[in-house]
């Protein structure tokens, strides 16, 4: 990974029927990285890289490739390739033909295709599989088939739009593990698209948090984890606890009725702010220690972890951990004063919807253009 | 779905019945002579039709497949490109045009080749407009060439349909794929949307080169007494000779002919019949 | 695909040109009248035929669309069935009778008209058999029900076709559902399946009617002059009395009438046409 | 939830061309529970549903419900009812007339039927619904427009196959927690299937772990994860770090060349084991509480803690901390006796397989019977 950018966006908006998607976006790329844009659905993300391809032209802005400007140039005369989400794949080629198809196009002599192809099957773990017919295979092969056709053209930047979408959970793990290797083995940029903040934190050099057509936070997976701008950010990425508070005075803040030394300054005196604070940082421990205490309401396992429900007078706090707790019972939590995220009063707007699948539907409609 | 299926069986029979007896007939009739002595089994009216010393009658068949090649050829020309256009516009339009190629289907054939001929006469339309510009008149009806326009304008319909049911199935991502990787719009369409609508192209052969084969009207109408038709022979044999059994033999032998074509046809086309 | 998008424009228009042009021949005729100051438009043509005080045509169009209506109702009670069957056959069974189905639909119509007429003639095999068995032979050619019958087997295909496709690429879930929710399989079959089948009803009756309504050949061969349908008419005119004029505007009425069956049955279908 | 059981599985196989896809298989479901069927694509998981749903008979065996025997009752005649995984919604009925349509097969008159429409549609959240129509709505209403029509028939049984499978991430986890409620509050049971662990272990009574048409083990969300009986089930539910061991003596294991004190005993002197460890169950400790040292090799960001691979000797393990560790740095593991599960030596066949697509493949072949 480099620090020059191998690609700009510069104030990219486009608008569907008059619908915005993406309302003047800028975005640097650099060169090498992995960097996924994540969102809820609708959120203008496939949009975003589907301009980034050409399948789409903005309506303002500039598209920069290595420095020059890219906008208006058909996805055939741009170096970069895309995985697309359902594969894509000519039904009609045998996986050697399907990878060897951007080569043929550039008329490369048939010995450096065949050598080409097969060093791109070795790389998606495919060696051998040269004769088959692609609809013949699994949901996962077909994606590998997909990434070597891809890549054999040697493009500057892979595109990939939730590619794996399709698959099995456990599956989507193991490629995941295996698209990182990938990359860093092609040693190129992947423009990786999803919805799933999981595969986004654990395969990215750099996320991107989107929603609405905007960008709302760009980071290293810690820093959207660990300080979230705001709340539709820290509540996309993971669970949280989310409450209305009063900055006191620099360092303390008050929230559910409280107040709680904090390590945040700056706000003025008695300012309404956003509390934020996740579920793993309440720490289950003794009533002398604990700053927080309430009652059990339920207790679910989670496989490494108990997500557990505390009644605190009004709130109802999540908190994981790996103790039990018996539902009923009164608990007393622990909350570092560094654990307590502070923001500015979000506007609503940005949330996360309450009802996700209006953002659903909009996503569908994107789907289509 | 037990019951429901039991209840359609013996009407499916019926439909299944009614259809297929008068194939049978015709095979009957093939095979068959009304002799003295009853109905005799004989191979006499193919040998008739195979008379190697005398191939008139393979003439006129050779003829058949010439000018339905012709007319297959022609229909491909214009009704893939047009399939093409009409696939590619916007759902509004698409409407409103696939509309208009569809509508003088519903209209009788042969109506519609009686405009047709309107405008071909010797005194029609085209040769009208040709002299208003002061050129010669052109013996348009009556030639083969007249027999090839009827039949491209009869079946064109039949071309473009599975063409445009086809295009417009076409998974767009595929096209994008192509693009992706280097492919100009042309080799895109060469190397994609052909392949992909291979099937329908095979299909709307089908459709026109079957009743371009066996159609007798539009020859009878626009090609007169210059090419007989193998239609010709056969509806000639029932209506004018009433020599059934030697007309049942060629419409047997079409038969027959036909098939070979589609199941070479279908060799290529593997799983996906679009009809 | 912009490029290729232009390349298949020219062919497109000259084959939208090479379709439109007899239907606007049509209009034209059918609105002017040759007089000795050269053409002249003129509605005469129409008012001859919606002359209340002599409604011999009128009483023709009306006993074209009863015989269509009986052909149609007729080829949806057998053709259902049929592709309902056909649809729940194994595969390999499935492609073997469509084929049958799909056979004759080569054959030149009239070619299959003229051996299903060997079929009902006077000394045909029908009445043949009949008489074997000792029973009066039946005045069966000539009838209004021949005619009925040659419609149906001539326009059954159009009927199966699309209905047959509908059907196997229904849902099964939507069937488990139904029946899943207390429905037995005659319940499924009339909540469900008929309900999901609908478009392809719609489009058969679309593509068996208007033809009905429009054949000539068949009520000629098959009914003589026992009832003259519509599409008589206008073969007549076009081709006996030689008046363009009032023939064409006879297809102009029907193909307006034809146009307002399909949009009244296009309402009812949505989005989905079949064809 | 009672202690009787409502459907009993006996012996129960079913093969298709000749492939058995479930061999004898006995389960027991009590009156009340929400019981999970859990495993790959292809495991059989989607066989069984149909089979108790009815529109599968098996080769062999019973099925029984309430003590009758049902085995060849066509799924009209049962009373259980399905949410089928792509919802199945009649698209030429409105939500009113899909939900209402079991009710009016029953010829329930018509003021009852209003009543129990809007009573179910109350129940899934979506009120006021009643009009629109379901090809309009986005994935989540209709899902649950699909279990309010399964619902209103008042069954005894709710089958699920997979209901959230085509859900986004985030809405698959509000859609869990909402099934749960309606469960607890229709109060009936229900039988789900899915390939999602995670899924199955927050919602469910009881875990049904399955693999190549065999059951692998039933048990409560808790045992299956803590206690799995095989290393397929402790590699499926949640990842492991699996290593070939010698019981030494009771409570003596030894792996990867070193002894451990553990809880297990009764198997021979020096048996050949295998021992499966959570990745969480180690603890970064200082040197000299530590009983594991090895070299940290990569160090990935998972949201709530990072996962962290650590070499010692030949065998890389892996480790879920909330705390980072540096690539390169010696590292030092504490591991609890009780953390150290030991199970027989397992048959290969059982594990989950190195390709897990050639089980997606037999998967995506189950789905077309």
């Amino acid at each position: 990974m480099t620090n020059s950018n191998i690609i700009e966006l510069v104030n990219i908006s486009k608008s569907f029927d008059g619908d915005l998607v993406l309302g003047s976006v800028n975005l640097s790329i650099r060169d090498g990285e992995f960097i996924t844009l994540l969102g809820p659905s609708g959120c203008g993300k496939t949009t975003m890289l589907r301009i980034i391809g050409g399948f789409l032209f903005p309506d303002t802005g500039r598209v920069m490739f290595d420095g020059k400007d890219i906008t208006r140039l058909p996805p055939y005369q741009r170096q970069l390739n895309t995985v697309f989400q359902k594969y894509a794949l000519f039904p009609f080629l045998n996986v050697y033909e399907n990878v060897a198809f951007g080569l043929r196009i550039k008329k490369m002599p048939e010995e450096k295709i065949r050598a080409r192809v097969s060093e791109m099957l070795e790389l998606v773990n495919l060696p051998g599989f040269e004769k088959r017919g692609v609809t013949a295979l699994s949901g996962g092969q077909q994606q590998r088939v997909a990434i070597a056709r891809a890549l054999a053209a040697d493009p500057d930047v892979l595109l990939l739009d939730e590619p794996l979408g399709a698959l099995d959970l456990k599956l989507r793990k193991a490629m995941q593990i295996e698209l990182k290797r990938i990359q860093q083995q092609a040693d190129i940029t992947f423009v990786y698209v999803t919805h799933d903040q999981e595969e986004a934190l654990t395969m990215s050099d750099t996320v991107v948090v989107m929603n609405k057509g905007n960008i709302q936070q760009i980071g290293t997976p810690e820093s959207v984890y660990n300080e979230p701008i705001n709340a539709f950010v820290a509540d996309f990425i993971g669970e949280s606890n989310q409450l209305e508070g009063i900055m006191r005075e620099d360092y303390l803040v008050e929230f559910n009725g409280r107040r709680y030394r904090c390590v945040d300054r700056g706000f003025a005196k008695n300012e309404p702010i956003e509390v934020v604070i996740r579920p793993e940082d309440l720490t289950i421990c003794p009533p002398e220690q604990g700053n927080i205490s309430g009652i059990v309401q339920t207790c679910v396992f989670m496989g490494q972890n108990y997500a557990i429900e505390v009644l605190q007078d009004d709130y109802l706090w999540t908190v994981h951990s790996i103790y039990h707790a018996a539902p009923g019972s009164p608990i007393h939590l622990y909350l570092e004063p560094d654990a307590i995220h502070i923001m500015k009063e979000f506007d609503n707007d940005d949330a996360y919807p309450d009802d996700p699948e209006e953002e659903l539907l909009a996503g569908a409609e994107e789907e289509e253009l | 779905m037990r019951g429901a299926r039991k209840a359609a069986y013996p009407y499916a029979v019926y439909a299944f019945t009614f259809f297929t007896a008068p194939l049978l007939l015709i095979l009957f009739y093939s095979l068959t002579r009304r002799g003295p002595g009853g109905v005799a089994f004989t191979l006499d009216h193919f040998a008739r039709f195979f008379d190697f010393s005398n191939p008139q009658y393979m003439k006129v068949l050779w003829n058949s497949f010439r000018i339905a090649f012709y007319a297959t050829a022609l229909c491909l020309l214009l009704g893939f490109p047009a399939a093409y256009v009409l696939a590619n516009l916007r759902p509004r339009w698409r409407n409103f045009f696939s509309m208009l190629f569809i509508l003088p289907m519903w209209m009788n054939f042969l109506l519609r080749t009686y405009a047709w001929m309107a405008l071909l006469e010797t005194n029609g339309i085209v040769n009208t407009l040709l002299q208003k510009i002061g050129l010669p008149a052109l013996q348009l009806m009556y030639t083969e060439r007249a027999v090839v326009l009827g039949m491209v304008y009869n079946f064109l319909p039949f071309m473009i349909l599975p063409i445009y049911n086809m295009l417009i199935k076409l998974d767009n991502s595929l096209l994008e794929a192509a693009d992706d990787l280097g492919a100009a719009p042309w080799q895109t369409f060469v190397r994609v949307t052909l392949p992909l609508t291979r099937p329908a192209i095979f299909s709307g052969i089908n459709m026109v080169f079957m009743p371009s084969v066996t159609t007798f009207v539009i020859s009878r109408l626009l090609g007169g007494t210059s090419t007989p038709l193998i239609g010709d022979l056969i509806e000639k044999q029932f209506k004018l000779v009433d020599d059934k059994g030697f007309g049942s033999a060629m419409a047997v032998i079409i038969m027959v002919f036909i098939l070979a074509f589609v199941a070479l046809n279908g060799r290529n086309e593997g799983e996906e019949m679009v009809f």
